[in-house]
């Protein structure tokens, strides 16, 4: 394997009030390599998204905050850069996109200046220039009429166009690096497929790696190249997609895999994790899966598990496998 | 556009028409009548109660009151807004003095309120709960607690009676050569649109604060930082367009506020406006110039909210022009 | 919607620390977690304690005028000193509360009720229900103040708190009653309450049942800032001499009574106490109010 | 509140004169001793006014006493009232009456100019009279002085003649005189009528038909006038500036220039100190402050007019309480005036017994110490007419309760607490007086005006004169006259003591009233009527406390008004 284009070590997020620390991130490492797909699974709450937005240091403040850890990214720190030099990261060299369309478009500015200004400020084109090139861009992801789009209001488009002016955004300036919050949570079925094949071809055409979050298995099938499975912060499962499709070892990853609808088996209904993600306020002491685990014994409600490396590349956190 | 904003301002009519029938019925109803006043002042009118009948016929008030109200919209339509009883003028000429005077004092107060109120607001939200907005806000709470006429008084007694900058009372000064001239008449102004707009100022603070912290949250102001946007223009650009928005809706309400606002202001700085001319006229029941102040009362108010409807589809594409 | 990871995060933790309380009692705690609140609350208790205690703090009657010592200053038997009337200044200071507060809550609180109910009619029926409603509204909105209470003060023959409070509250409830109809209609728009029209709840216990609950937070935050704006109108309407007659003692009238220049040089024991009490008190109304818009709207929050 | 004092005191103080008095007194004698240093000419005076004025400045057209004052500098009368209320010559010079008293004849002052430079002349005389007489000033414009020359030979009954019509009384003698001759002889035709003839600019107005003059160029702005100072420039509702008349009949004022601005009364005192305004009038509860300001000084001034408690003789209720003189003297008895006086103006006023204020000239001094505060009297006259004491409040003599009402005008503080005190007082003789809410002046008026059956609301009432400088009681105190039938209904024409006071009003002004004495004796033994019957309770005399920058010399303070602005001057280096 290469040097990775994004390295996350013992990566720590915390929302710190009077009242509660919130681990919302705890000890995260997990590797990109270049031009690859790394997908992040797990169910809402389990720190995914939160995990992405520290990548690109948008924790929302003043309570969120990084308070450990390293993120390196091309050689560099992220963690270390002032908020000056973070900025010319993001939108350059790591792009990003979110899970609701509808919210993540400024609703009074127009398409192609949404676009442009990414251009403006990276590529310091004029006005004109970032016009056009976002009426290339739009075309570039599938929009048939981008002139017009360019002139549009968000409120115009629909859901999956939404989308893909968002993918183009975070594309404008060919980032190394695509992070992708679950992208197409909130659209159709079809509509799914299509932001996924034209990420897929993005992907191919400019060599960008993409992180894509996402709490279905299916598009992660789809999608990845190697799989983290995050649950109550922590990474418990880390290895190549067909590893952990195959032969998962964690038991909240077998889990998850039961709870995937199958279309040929004629089961009658879909297996479930009983219970609920537990708050990131006061996690159990333990393993943070183990009041839900099937397997659970006593000494799992003790330690907490440390992430061992059980096959080569293939990483779990759980004592009893 | 243009069709709607004629469409709202034809929309405008019937409202106008409730008030004024309102109006009218609510005036007559009062007891006692500007001649009565007028004429009990005299004690050698040797016949009172013929003279105030001969002045109430020559000024049509023997009518019916329908009549007297068909008469007066007729009259309105040829621009004629009759004579003032107590004035005995016409009430055009009287507004005309009034009317710019008011609207000057209510604009330099929204002027105020917007340059000082926007920006405080908006530093507070990037600030939040430091040293600065917190000190700040007890501020903005303090002035949005004091009645409006106490900082006038007080505003008079620092600036005008004790540092002696700036005038007290009226638009000009009176007997000097440079009566009238520009600057003449903004030293007059700064006192009383200062008073008119500091309750205000507060309460733009206020909601500019909590507007910006609300579309700080916005998930489209996170995908501008996560452009790489500098953070002058995430505020400026994406912030700033969003969170401004129901400002300028409450910039169209205040219009019509402020100017009822002035009356009392309008009182303590001696500035000739529509509040003096207002009360006078209901005290004396000048009913020509009571119709009149209802009416263009009335109409600012509509043209602010008209006024903050178009600035609202001008500025918010996702609303339309229905 | 979608809100912050922040906030969803914290909501979740607060909900796992204090499990099982209903929502109201989560409000009352974090209203009481909030300083400037609790110090608004003490101070408006504080106020309403002094001026419906008021023969507790003095032995004079507030109409028992002494027409022999007028314009006393401050002594020790009259430490305000007395007015015009001779009148001891504290006396009034103390009973004066009484009217500005109660012409402030009465007005305030029916100026609500007025307005909840208007508002909430048109805005959970729209159509040409809510069209003519709206109309009616612009048409109360614009209609002349002065002329108002002129008419009333002559038609009725009188002036006074009553008056007062029928004039604030027939020219502020359209206010109100356009800015409730605004709720309502984000609240008829959220998914509970197409829930409960979907399961078939009447209308009438939509309303009062899934939707005034959740207007609550937005009522009490309204009230404050009205009850805090009556006071400061009470005053300003005193002083162009629209408000309530001298007899009834009042902070604004005693304001306005002293409110020139010669009082506001030389007697600052005229008009400073009045406009400590009503800086006071709207003061404690806003932050009663910004502590209930914060505790019943975690989200707003900063 | 303190606003409406200001429209109060615009209104409510209802004026029985035309306060066209000249600007005079005799020689700078008086002025002359008040300082020692030279007198210097130039400097701007400013002046107020409480609230906007009108803006017709064609004398007799403006209903606003505000708008008067200034025309008042601006136009002179034929004849003035110097300080001591005597009629002296002012464009008129010289007048002399015929021994039927009938026709009076004037000599215009040959120095007598307009601010232009032209002379004054009878054709001016003649514009003045014509317009007072006008159709178009009486009924068109509404005009309320017509009545002083209604007496003038050839002027119908209904008051006024076509457009410039002349009476066949007014006769042009010359260019420079002329007289008029009255329909009956009249002692107080000269001091309350004639006196106030204004000569008018023909030159100017002569062209313009007088049914345009209302609205007219010369209306809004008076470019000539004849009177100290010329009108220069009037910035509506805020300031009228005014140039001194270098061809003044009176002498060329030391003062270049009088600028009138309107300022509130709440700030009117901190313009005083600041030095921002030259004179003002203020509260005489301010005064006592007021006086220790370094650069001020106050005049006190009483004034010609007063305050009284009125009661609807006529009332369906209590009428037949009210109209028992014993009643109102128990009332006048009952109030502790004095006490009134400092509570309400600090000190600054005078216990009046009579129609005429002590300061007034014609003042009969025997009411002097009349109705001393006496509240056993005043008991005591009560129990007289069976007003018994029932569960600590007085019945009416048939045992009926008895609680008036008291109407007061809103907005007035003073007057709200005059009320207080007057309440506080008639309870100490167990008398239950209710005080209603405040209501509006206009309702006042309007609830008197047109009570003719008694069934109004209003039954006890407070109010203000300011009176003339002429004490002629007509248009007031007769039985007949209109404000007598309106307010407190002093009218049965079977009381012998109203028939006495018709004869001795009529006495005081007929032939024989020529004979200053005679007029004096009747106006006298008029005053005792009035003091023994009390009509209505006479209260006080507010003085008038007026503050001026100490850089202001040769004011002559009056109680008719400040006089001969002509004569002061405005110290520099202060």
């Amino acid at each position: 394997m290469a040097e990775p284009l994004l390295k996350v070590r013992n990566l720590k997020t915390y929302f710190i009030s009077k009242e509660a620390q919130v681990k919302a991130v705890d000890g995260v490492d997990f590797d990109v390599a270049p031009g690859k797909v790394l997908g992040i699974v797990g169910e809402s709450g389990s720190g995914k998204s939160m995990t992405s937005l520290s990548l690109m240091r948008l924790v929302p403040g003043p309570q969120g905050r990084i308070v450990e850890g390293e993120v390196t990214f091309e050689g560099t720190d992220l963690l270390k850069l002032t908020e000056r030099q973070m900025s010319d990261v993001r939108g350059n060299r790591m792009g990003m996109i979110f899970q609701e369309p509808m919210t993540a478009l400024n609703p009074v500015l127009k398409i192609g200046e949404q676009i442009g200004e990414v251009l403006i400020r990276h590529r310091r084109v004029s006005k004109a220039e970032a016009k056009k090139q976002s009426i290339g861009l739009l075309r570039s992801v599938g929009f048939p009429r981008a002139e017009q789009i360019v002139d549009e209001y968000p409120h115009q488009l629909s859901g999956g166009m939404r989308q893909r002016a968002m993918i183009a955004m975070a594309m404008a300036c060919q980032p190394k690096l695509l992070i992708a919050d679950e992208p197409t949570t909130a659209l159709d079925v079809t509509i799914q497929a299509q932001v996924l094949d034209l990420m897929r071809s993005l992907k191919n055409k400019n060599g960008t790696a993409i992180i894509l979050i996402t709490h279905d298995l299916g598009v992660i099938a789809e999608m990845a190249d190697d799989v983290v499975v995050m649950y109550g912060g922590q990474v418990v499962e880390s290895a190549t997609a067909d590893a952990v499709f195959d032969d998962p070892l964690h038991p909240y990853t077998t889990a998850l895999m039961e709870s995937i609808p199958v279309i040929d088996q004629d089961r009658e209904r879909l297996a479930s994790i009983p219970g609920t993600v537990p708050s990131a306020a006061n996690f159990p002491s333990g393993c943070r899966f183990a009041p839900r685990c099937a397997m659970a014994q006593e000494s799992c409600h003790q330690r907490m598990p440390e992430l061992r490396e059980l096959k080569p590349g293939h990483y779990v956190r759980c004592d009893l496998v | 556009m243009v069709s709607y904003v004629i469409r709202r301002l034809l929309g405008l009519i019937p409202t106008l028409f409730i008030i004024t029938v309102i109006v009218f019925s609510l005036m007559h109803l009062m007891p006692g009548n500007a001649f009565q006043a007028l004429v009990g002042l005299n004690p050698h009118i040797k016949d009172a109660a013929k003279v105030i009948a001969q002045r109430m016929a020559n000024s049509g008030l023997n009518l019916s009151w329908p009549q007297q109200y068909v008469n007066w919209i007729v009259n309105l339509l040829h621009g004629n807004l009759g004579t003032s009883f107590e004035f005995q003028q016409p009430v055009t000429t009287l507004i005309g003095t009034a009317l710019p005077n008011t609207v000057t004092l209510a604009l330099t107060a929204e002027l105020i309120i917007l340059i000082i109120g926007i920006p405080i607001g908006v530093f507070q939200a990037n600030r939040v709960n430091k040293g600065f907005d917190i000190s700040t806000s007890l501020f903005a709470v303090l002035l949005y607690s004091v009645p409006g006429f106490i900082f006038a008084l007080f505003l008079i007694f620092i600036f005008s009676f004790t540092l002696n900058w700036l005038p007290s009372m009226g638009t000009v000064t009176a007997a000097v050569p440079w009566s009238g001239d520009l600057g003449d008449r903004i030293q007059h102004l700064i006192l009383p649109a200062t008073a008119l707009a500091l309750p205000s100022v507060a309460y733009y603070t206020r909601l500019m604060r909590a507007n910006t912290l609300q579309v700080f949250f916005q998930d489209y102001v996170r995908t501008a930082r996560a452009k790489g946007l500098r953070s002058g223009r995430v505020l400026f650009r994406h912030v700033l367009r969003n969170a401004i928005i129901p400002i300028t809706t409450q910039f169209g309400f205040d219009i019509g506020g402020l100017v009822g606002g002035a009356v009392i202001l309008e009182q303590i700085f001696t500035w000739p406006g529509m509040g003096e001319l207002t009360i006078n006229a209901n005290l004396n029941r000048d009913y020509p110039v009571i119709l009149a102040t209802t009416l263009i009362f009335a109409v600012m108010v509509l043209l602010g909210n008209l006024i903050a409807d178009i600035l609202l589809a001008s500025m918010d594409p996702r609303v339309r022009y229905n | 919607m979608a809100t912050s990871m922040a906030s969803n995060a914290g909501i979740k933790s607060r909900g796992a620390v204090v499990k099982g309380k209903s929502p109201s009692r989560l409000a009352f705690e974090r209203f009481m977690r909030n300083p400037l609140a609790v110090a608004g609350t003490v101070i408006l208790l504080a106020i309403i304690f002094v001026t419906v205690g008021a023969p507790l703090f003095t032995h004079y009657s507030p109409s028992a005028m002494n027409i022999m010592n007028t314009n006393a200053p401050p002594s020790a038997a009259h430490p305000l000193g007395t007015d015009q009337s001779g009148y001891d200044n504290l006396t009034r200071l103390l009973y004066g509360g009484r009217v500005d507060l109660t012409v402030a809550f009465s007005a305030g609180v029916m100026t609500l009720v007025i307005g909840t109910i208007y508002g909430g009619i048109s805005g959970f029926f729209g159509g040409w229900i809510d069209n003519l409603m709206m109309r009616f509204v612009d048409v109360m909105l614009n209609f002349p103040f002065v002329v108002f209470i002129l008419f009333l003060e002559a038609v009725f023959n009188t002036s006074g708190e009553l008056l007062l409070i029928t004039v604030v509250v027939l020219t502020s409830w359209p206010a109100s009653g356009r800015f409730m109809r605004g709720v309502f209609i984000q609240l008829r728009e959220q998914d509970f309450v197409i829930g409960a029209t979907t399961i078939g709840a009447g209308t009438w216990r939509t309303i009062f049942r899934h939707m005034l609950p959740n207007t609550v937070g937005t009522l009490s935050v309204l009230v404050s800032f009205a009850v805090a704006g009556y006071v400061g109108l009470e005053a300003a309407l005193t002083f162009i001499g629209l408000g309530l007659p001298l007899t009834v003692a009042s902070w604004g009238g005693m304001l306005s009574d002293a409110s020139n220049y010669t009082a506001m040089t030389t007697q600052p024991y005229l008009w400073l106490p009045p406009a400590i009490m009503i800086v006071l008190t709207i003061l404690s109304v806003n932050f009663i109010g910004d502590g209930l818009r914060d505790a019943f709207d975690p989200q707003m929050r900063s | 509140m303190k606003r409406k004092k200001a429209l109060f005191s615009a209104a409510a103080v209802m004026t029985l004169s035309t306060l066209f008095a000249g600007f005079g007194g005799i020689g700078g004698a008086f002025a002359a001793t008040a300082h020692r240093a030279p007198i210097v000419n130039g400097g701007t005076m400013v002046q107020t006014f409480p609230t906007a004025f009108g803006l017709n400045f064609i004398p007799f057209l403006s209903t606003s006493a505000y708008t008067a004052q200034a025309t008042a500098y601006s136009f002179d009368s034929i004849l003035r009232f110097n300080r001591k209320d005597q009629l002296s010559a002012d464009i008129v010079n010289k007048w002399s009456v015929s021994p039927n008293k009938l026709t009076y004849t004037f000599w215009i002052n040959p120095k007598a100019r307009w601010s232009n430079g032209t002379y004054i002349t009878t054709a001016d005389i003649k514009l003045g009279v014509d317009w007072l007489l006008s159709t178009s000033y009486n009924k068109t414009d509404g005009g309320a002085y017509g009545y002083l020359l209604s007496n003038v030979a050839g002027v119908p009954k209904s008051g006024y003649l076509p457009d410039g019509q002349t009476p066949s009384g007014f006769k042009i003698l010359g260019p420079r005189e002329f007289s008029v001759t009255l329909q009956q002889a009249d002692a107080a035709a000269l001091p309350a009528g004639l006196a106030a003839i204004t000569p008018l600019p023909a030159q100017i107005l002569g062209k313009i038909p007088m049914s345009k003059w209302k609205g007219s160029a010369f209306d809004l702005h008076p470019w000539v006038g004849s009177g100290p100072f010329i009108t220069t420039s009037v910035v509506p509702g805020q300031s009228i500036t005014q140039k001194a008349n270098p061809y003044y009949v009176l002498g060329r004022p030391h003062i270049a220039q009088n600028v009138w601005k309107v300022i509130s009364v709440d700030v009117v005192n901190g313009d005083l100190a600041s030095g921002q305004v030259t004179i003002a009038g203020i509260h005489a509860i301010d005064a006592a402050q007021m006086k220790k300001v370094p650069n001020l000084n106050l005049s006190v001034v009483p004034t010609n007019g007063f305050d009284y408690l009125g009661w609807r003789l006529n009332n369906a209720t209590f009428g037949s309480v009210f109209s028992q003189v014993k009643f109102r003297q128990a009332v006048e008895y009952a109030l502790n005036r004095p006490a009134m006086i400092k509570a309400l103006y600090a000190g600054y006023g005078t216990v009046e017994n009579g129609p005429l204020p002590p300061i007034n000239f014609w003042y009969n001094k025997a009411l002097n110490g009349t109705y001393a505060y006496n509240p056993a009297k005043a008991n005591a006259l009560l129990n007289s007419i069976g007003m018994k004491i029932k569960n600590g409040w007085r019945t009416m003599p048939n045992g009926q309760p008895f609680t008036p009402t008291l109407t007061i005008s809103s907005g007035n503080a003073t007057i709200q607490r005059q009320a207080d005190f007057i309440q506080h007082f008639l309870q100490a003789v167990h008398i239950n007086l209710k005080i209603n809410p405040p209501i509006n002046f206009n309702t006042i008026l309007n609830q008197l005006n047109s009570d003719a059956n008694g069934k109004q609301p209003i039954q006890a009432f407070l109010l203000a004169w300011s009176l003339s400088n002429d004490p002629d009681p007509r248009g007031l105190w007769r039985s007949t006259d209109n404000l007598n039938t309106v307010t407190i209904d002093w009218t049965n024409p079977k009381d012998p003591a109203i028939q006495l006071n018709d004869k001795l009003i009529h006495e005081s002004h007929g032939m024989a009233a020529y004979n200053i004495n005679y007029r004096i004796a009747t106006l006298n033994k008029w005053q005792a009527l009035l003091n023994q019957q009390l009509p209505e309770n006479f209260l006080f005399d507010q003085s008038t406390v007026t503050a001026y920058n100490k850089n202001l010399h040769g004011v002559v303070f009056t109680p008719y008004g400040n006089l001969d602005p002509q004569k002061w001057w405005l110290s520099t280096g202060n």
